[in-house]
């Protein structure tokens, strides 16, 4: 993508939340919480060629690491630093063992991972429970609370950085090592890669981005349970990637910006007054998968690389 | 920069079968050695002991007499050609062989995440690297290319100029001629034969005999997993156990190519 | 905002869980919220001015509810909140920052205890399902139950620690106390655990699926002392899918769910209303759900009746001195009650062919 | 003991469902190297279509293989989208399952509304020793144990089994020696279809289904097939039967609310034990 | 003209780079007959098209009679047996006796019941070619006959080659590393040069054609010749 696409969808996405509606504002947040997360997911999948089925275990880790601090007093700033910390260092405690697994196994695994994590929460008093943690306090900093626009500011900020790293990260020496190992192990251990090691840092790294994402996530809702990160959500995660296009830098942002803003549409339609009882689910799951399998179908390598193969093709552009 | 390599009293089993069986070889610094033997003998196993792809069940690799065999491939310093074409698929041809300088740069992900100098400082490097190598195999014109788009022949050509990237200590060559044209053929002799005046130890498997004969100083057979005889290249063409395990022609038999070329 | 005039339309928002596990509270929720506010609007609104509702969907799911209270939170007058319980609980923090009147669907004790100033629930109280129960449980002499409930529902969860902190009142000795996750699918070591104790009943505290599954699992286990279910099941949406395995069971519901066999007087005129304008509309009488919803409607339109407005504190204020009789029984809101229902508004029934019949011990009581 | 027996005899009834579950997912990703995720849905399908044809009045076996086929022909057609168009890849379709398995929810929801629902089984209560167990879990692994036996030998000894493991394990030289690799993809698909109903048809009795039950069968069924590293039917019953008996042992003895979780801990236990003795996947040796 | 196969006017591109631009090549019955070419020349693109293996963009192919195929880089089945490999290569004519393979590669019958996977590179190209031999061809297409097999592996598996030709009728397209072992052995030789048929003529002729000692045999100075 050239300088001015860039450019331009930063201006506008900037000038966009004081003109947004409240109930819009929330998705627009989540959008780009949304797309945070699947810039790491994508790294993961897309350069490194591992799945995570359980990657919103990290989101979760994150907003409860910002959280739990917070709730007890500790400046919520300290708790939003927090949060990628303590899902990076997750990530490298669970990764050694689990990183030992490839392909399907891995898949697996960081599903179960993750269903384990979220048992282990609604077992936590300390942390609420099934039932959840109520009553986050908001985002303060420098003695600001945040309002609803101020999170929109700070989760855009959270995904340019993740953009930024990501790009900066596939292009370079230890990017290429973890593209090339996606391939083969053996070639590129015998051209000095210790895969490992590499398979290790970029699962951390994805990690600590659905950590970061997670933190403000936790203070922009105010509510956090076991039950806000269930296993579908990481699957979405995925299905964003895919959607949006593996192995590109702005497939993440299109994909989650498309999944988040249909699912969103489609609710809406769904609870129109008028609709018959089944409307909600029956509309939300048809459209949804519909659409899903076209696009995967037609456009296999998902929509940025068509988006951008268009432009190309366009003499006038 | 270039080593001695000692391999002593090897062995590997798959299965209870054995694939390579107390295998000893003793390589001096900038030789090149080539190792012939028929199907299934061992000569991949082998080198993939030597290189670290596989762990021995027994014996010792060692390099300058620093014992390597229970280090990790990417500690050993060993370049290595694969006799499956092994490149890095979803990166242009130029991207493979950047790989290949990782062992010879440090820069890793926070450097460039946060772009810090050292990357910029490696990255200048391993591009200018890069491009030698990629010159002295003949891939410039390809660089660009995705490399699972090349054709066989210049796959491994990319993994030698992948190998070398590395500066290794040690280049082990599995079959690089397989599948190569006379003329290529003429092209990977040539620089081969120019890495061993610049003083790289080398190891050498190719089933093209005269391709060996014509480069190797000295030439290990193998047979079964063990090693049958052990000479220059003379010795070994002359030696009659390995003209009935290998070559398959006894000195008073006409080998078949020459029928037709009587004709 | 609050400071509209005549003519606008009072606003009215709906959270509700129409998709997932709690599908089936929520849709009769809405089903009789809508009917509730047609019935006012057509006779003439609140003060001359309609009542407009907005209905938001949690699937079931608390962050939602949150993020569906932010959307709502701006352009609302009050808000009717979900029938699941954790989704209030979710939404109550907000509440208290928002400051807006809040009537919940659902009946966990921690959205009134401690008493959140713009919190009001309209069904009777977890703590006071078990406390009807044991009450029950005395006078049938069971002294011996088993429980089982739900660890993820704050509903179940509320309702195991009501009847933990009574029994001994009672009499009751709980045990063996079996947890059970709302996912579960396989119940086999509850049945197995009871069989082999000495108790006299099985209670459970539960919603949807897993009380569908348990009531047929213990229909065919071949376990003979009653089970004894709560409101959350007094409705066809669980007698329909239990069919034939529900028989027998014991089941605390809001009396209205009996409301035919309640003497003559204003309980039982409010519940003929409901159920004759429900069964109308929708063709079968109003289960539990839909007297919450009703009578949620209802005691929000009273108390933006005598606040003369929707003025947020005004109407909270309201509510907090209202005593009105809906379907569910007679509300007697007070600064330190926020829930207004008491055991006496909750009947302990059969089922028997699919139908809920009093029982005796609460037949006594209608007297 | 006779609890530990009762126990067992549930857990390897319910394992059995998800050994059947995840057979089919071995099926068809042996054959296409798709990780079928609509396979849960076959279940959900075959069991809500039994369930009304049992209410119309058609007799037990009927409604159950009505069900089954159902299960089968729902597997195909999920085939022939998810791998129908040529060029499609592994993951590709690995997305278009997930979204055919959302579809069948608004089917599902549609056609037989979303609140659970179930049919009677085998009726009766077999002792075992001295414990008591549902008769129809009994049925359940006989029936399991025809299928799986029938599936090993169909696999390992018949030209058209021989034929399915060609394709899954090189697709361009099956199709060099000239095998119809996507005619195979079909089949298979159309065998985890019915595997994935037989799987729902079994269980449901003992248990109930929704639409979204899918969600729970192919989390046990994908844990018990990638045991056996998603392409040995036989690993996948072993994984199946341990993990159902582990759930129901740790039911009865620690508690319900940690079924899944131990024996999930189990599965990844198992799973790191083994890459750690062989090592990662060695790439094909050539 | 009707030969065992007959290509006429094929043309392949993949995503927008033309590998074969307007190539003919007919194999008569009876015929063995070599394509020879430099790495990147087209060979397998035009087996693959021959094959069935891709569509062509244009052009008309013909086989006559049941065609098999020894693919580049050998395509085991890498998980299956020896045995089983052997037999799916029957898959068509539902031809399940192996015996006779095994006479062919006495090497391989030890091996019946190893993972082809584990076998060494000039192992599997046996088990390839007595996997393409299983399916009883009329036409045999070989791609990269030698490649990575020791010489007397070659000399054997020249050797059967000549026989199942003159004994079988069976014809052969032959593409080989080693030019001269190709034109030796074949009646008749194509060369193609980036996509394009380049030379074509009976393969002494060719053998001593300047153009081709120069480009293709140049490099391969047999053991004996010398
Ligand atoms: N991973 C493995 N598992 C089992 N057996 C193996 C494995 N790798 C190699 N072998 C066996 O070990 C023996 C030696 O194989 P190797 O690949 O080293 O032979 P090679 O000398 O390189 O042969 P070629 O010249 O054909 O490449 C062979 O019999 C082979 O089948
Ligand atoms: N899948 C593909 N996509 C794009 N280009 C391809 C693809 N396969 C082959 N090519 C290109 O087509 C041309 C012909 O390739 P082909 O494999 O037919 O050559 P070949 O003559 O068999 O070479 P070799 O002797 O190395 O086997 C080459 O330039 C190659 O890069
Ligand atoms: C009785 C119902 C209105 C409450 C529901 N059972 C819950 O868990 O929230
Ligand atoms: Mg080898
Ligand atoms: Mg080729």
């Amino acid at each position: 993508m050239n300088r001015w696409t860039i450019g331009a969808v930063a201006a506008v996405t900037l000038a966009l939340p004081p003109l947004l509606p409240e109930r819009h504002l929330a998705t627009f947040v989540l959008l780009l919480l949304a797309a945070t997360v699947t810039v790491g997911v994508s790294l993961l999948m897309g350069y490194a060629g591992q799945v995570s089925l359980g990657q919103a275990s990290f989101y979760a880790i994150g907003a409860y690491a910002a959280a739990l601090p917070a709730v007890h007093g500790v400046p919520t700033l300290l708790g939003l630093a927090l949060a990628p910390v303590a899902a990076a260092v997750a990530a490298v405690l669970l990764g050694a063992p689990l990183l030992r697994l490839r392909g399907h196994h891995l898949a697996f695994a960081t599903l179960a991972v993750q269903l384990i994590l979220l048992s282990l929460l609604a077992q936590a008093d300390w942390a609420g429970g099934a039932i959840g943690l109520q009553g986050v306090p908001r985002l303060t900093i420098v003695g600001v609370e945040l309002r609803d626009v101020g999170y929109a500011y700070t989760a855009w900020l959270v995904l340019a950085a993740a953009l930024l790293i990501a790009r900066n990260v596939v292009d370079s020496r230890p990017g290429r090592a973890l593209r090339a190992a996606a391939t083969s192990e053996t070639a590129a251990a015998a051209s000095g890669v210790a895969v490992g090691r590499h398979r290790l840092a970029v699962f951390t790294l994805s990690a600590a981005m659905a950590g970061l994402a997670g933190g403000v996530y936790a203070f922009y809702l105010g509510y956090l349970s076991p039950g806000s990160f269930p296993v579908l959500l990481s699957i979405e995660f995925v299905v964003m990637a895919v959607v949006g296009g593996l192995g590109t830098i702005a497939g993440p942002v299109v994909g989650a910006t498309v999944i988040v803003l249909l699912v969103q549409l489609l609710n809406t339609l769904g609870t129109l007054p008028g609709m018959p009882d089944y409307a909600p689910s029956v509309l939300s799951y048809a459209v949804y998968a519909v659409l899903l399998i076209v696009c995967v179908l037609y456009l296999p390598r998902g929509l940025a690389p068509a988006l951008r193969l268009r432009r190309t093709a366009d003499p006038n552009a | 920069m270039t080593v001695e390599l000692a391999v002593g009293n090897v062995s590997r089993a798959f299965g209870g079968v054995y694939a390579v069986r107390d295998v000893s070889l003793t390589v001096p610094a900038g030789e090149l050695r080539a190792v012939i033997g028929p199907n299934g003998a061992g000569k991949s196993t082998l080198f993939a002991l030597i290189g670290g792809q596989l762990a021995v069940d027994a014996g010792t690799v060692a390099l300058d007499g620093v014992r390597v065999e229970r280090r990790p491939a990417h500690r050993r310093g060993i370049g290595v050609v694969f006799q499956a074409a092994r490149v890095f698929h979803g990166m242009t041809v130029r991207e493979n062989v950047m790989v290949g300088a990782h062992a010879i740069t440090r820069a890793g992900f926070l450097a460039a995440a946060l772009r810090l100098p050292r990357h910029h400082r490696d990255e200048r490097r391993i591009r200018e690297q890069a491009m030698v190598c990629l010159d002295r195999t003949g891939l410039a014109d390809w660089a660009d290319r995705p490399a699972e788009e090349l054709p066989l022949g210049r796959q491994r050509s990319l993994q030698l100029a992948r190998a070398l990237c590395g500066e290794p200590r040690l280049l082990l060559l599995d079959e690089p001629a397989s599948g190569l044209r006379a003329g290529e053929r003429e092209l990977l002799s040539d620089l081969i034969t120019r890495l061993r005046a610049e003083g790289l130890t080398m190891l050498l498997v190719e089933h093209d005999v005269a391709f060996v004969m014509r480069l190797a100083d000295r030439i290990t057979v193998l047979d079964l997993g063990r090693v049958i005889a052990d000479g220059t290249p003379a010795e070994v063409r002359a030696n009659p156990k390995v003209q009935t395990a290998y070559l398959g022609v006894r000195p008073d038999e006409p080998h078949l190519h020459a029928r037709g070329v009587a004709e | 905002n609050d400071t509209s005039d005549g003519d606008d339309p009072i606003r009215v928002g709906q959270i509700v869980s129409l998709t997932g596990n709690y599908s089936p509270l929520g849709t009769e929720n809405q089903k009789s919220v809508a009917l509730a506010v047609d019935k006012i609007n057509a006779a003439g609104g609140i003060g001359g001015r309609r009542i407009e509702l907005s209905v938001r969907d949690d699937k079931s799911l608390p962050d939602q509810a949150v993020l569906a209270f932010n959307e709502l939170k701006d352009d609302s007058d009050a808000i009717i909140g979900s029938p699941f319980s954790n989704s209030a609980l979710a939404t109550i923090p907000l509440v208290d920052r928002e400051e807006i009147p809040y009537v919940s669907l659902t009946p966990a004790d921690e959205q009134v205890n401690p008493i959140h100033p713009y919190v009001f629930v309209v069904p009777a109280l977890s703590g006071t399902y078990a406390e009807a129960a044991l009450q029950y449980f005395q006078s049938a002499k069971l002294t011996k139950v088993a429980v089982a409930y739900d660890t993820k529902s704050s509903y179940a969860v509320a309702g195991f620690k009501g009847l933990q902190a009574k029994a001994g009142q009672y009499g009751v000795t709980l045990a063996p106390v079996e947890e059970f996750q709302t996912t579960a699918t396989e119940f086999s070591a509850i049945f197995t655990h009871v069989r082999s104790s000495d108790a006299q009943a099985l209670m459970l505290w539960g919603t949807g699926a897993p009380a569908v599954a348990i009531t047929k699992g213990y229909a065919a286990s071949g376990l003979t002392v009653p089970l004894v279910l709560t409101g959350s099941q007094a409705s066809k949406l669980f007698l329909d899918p239990a069919g034939p395995a529900a028989d027998g069971a014991v089941i605390a519901s809001s009396v209205g769910v009996v409301g035919e066999h309640l003497p003559a007087g204003p309980l039982k005129t409010a519940v003929d209303e409901l159920t004759s304008s429900f069964t109308s509309k929708y063709g079968y009488p109003p289960p539990q759900f839909a007297q919450d919803g009703w009578s949620g409607v209802h005691l929000l339109a009273a108390a933006i009746e005598k606040a003369g407005g929707p003025d947020r504190k005004k109407v909270r204020d309201a509510l907090e001195g209202l005593t009105l009789t809906t379907a569910n029984g007679t509300y007697t809101y007070s600064a330190t009650d926020h829930s207004g229902l008491t055991t006496d508004f909750i009947a302990i029934n059969t089922i028997e062919g699919g139908k809920f019949t009093p029982t005796d011990f609460t037949k006594g009581r209608f007297k | 003991m006779s609890d530990l027996i009762g126990y067992l005899l549930t857990g390897l009834g319910i394992g059995a469902g998800f050994a059947l579950v995840g057979s089919g997912l071995v099926a068809i990703h042996r054959v296409t190297r798709v990780v079928n995720f609509a396979q849960g849905g076959f279940a959900v399908l075959a069991a809500l279509l039994t369930s009304t044809l049992l209410s119309a009045g058609l007799p037990h076996g009927v409604a159950e293989s009505g069900g089954v086929a159902l299960g089968a022909l729902a597997g195909l057609v999920v085939g022939v989208i998810a791998i129908g168009r040529p060029g499609t890849s592994p993951g590709t379709s690995l997305i278009v399952t997930l979204g055919l398995g959302v579809l069948a929810y608004a089917i599902e929801v549609l056609i037989w509304g979303d609140q659970p629902r179930s049919f009677p089984g085998l009726t009766g209560v077999a002792e075992v020793g001295d414990a008591r167990v549902p008769a129809h879990y009994l049925l359940i692994l006989a029936v399991t144990a025809v299928v799986f036996a029938l599936m090993a030998w169909f696999f390992a000894r018949t030209d058209p089994g021989r034929a399915l493991t060609a394709c899954a394990s090189n697709r361009y030289a099956a199709q060099v020696v000239g095998i119809d690799v996507r005619r195979m993809g079909l089949l298979a698909f159309t065998l985890g279809g019915a595997l994935g109903g037989l799987a729902g048809v079994l269980t449901t009795p003992v248990q109930q289904v929704t639409f979204d039950s899918d969600v729970t069968l192919i989390v046990n069924g994908f844990a018990a097939a990638i045991l056996g590293g998603l392409s040995r039917p036989m690993v996948t019953l072993a994984g199946g039967l341990l993990l159902g008996v582990t759930q129901t042992v740790v039911a009865g003895y620690g508690g319900g609310a940690y079924q899944l979780e131990v024996a999930l801990v189990l599965m990844l236990t198992v799973m790191i034990v083994q890459a750690a003795r062989t090592g990662p996947v060695p790439e094909a040796a050539r | 003209m009707t030969g065992a196969i007959d290509i006429s006017a094929l043309t392949v591109r993949y995503a927008g780079a033309t590998a074969l631009d307007d190539v003919s090549l007919t194999v008569p019955h009876h015929g063995l007959t070599a394509l020879i070419g430099a790495n990147g020349a087209g060979k397998t693109t035009l087996v693959k098209a021959l094959c069935g293996l891709i569509r062509p963009d244009h052009g008309t192919i013909t086989v006559d009679g049941r065609i098999a195929h020894v693919p580049e880089g050998r395509e085991m089945f890498p998980d299956m047996t020896v045995d089983d490999n052997l037999r799916l290569g029957g898959w068509r004519t539902r031809r399940r006796d192996t015996a006779a393979i095994y006479d062919l590669f006495p090497g391989l019958a030890a091996l019946r019941a190893r993972r082809a996977g584990t076998l060494s590179g000039g192992q599997q190209q046996m088990v390839a070619i007595g996997r393409a031999l299983m399916a009883d061809p009329d036409v045999l297409v070989v791609d990269e006959l030698s490649l990575g097999l020791a010489p007397m592996v070659v000399t054997s598996l020249v050797d059967h080659l000549v026989t199942l030709h003159t004994t079988r009728d069976l014809s052969v397209l032959l593409i080989e590393q080693n030019a001269r072992l190709a034109l030796d052995l074949c009646h008749y030789a194509y060369v193609l040069e980036s996509g394009r048929i380049a030379l074509h003529g009976p393969a002494p002729i060719l053998a001593r054609d300047p153009r081709v000692t120069a480009a293709y045999l140049g490099g391969h100075i047999q053991v004996t010749d010398e």
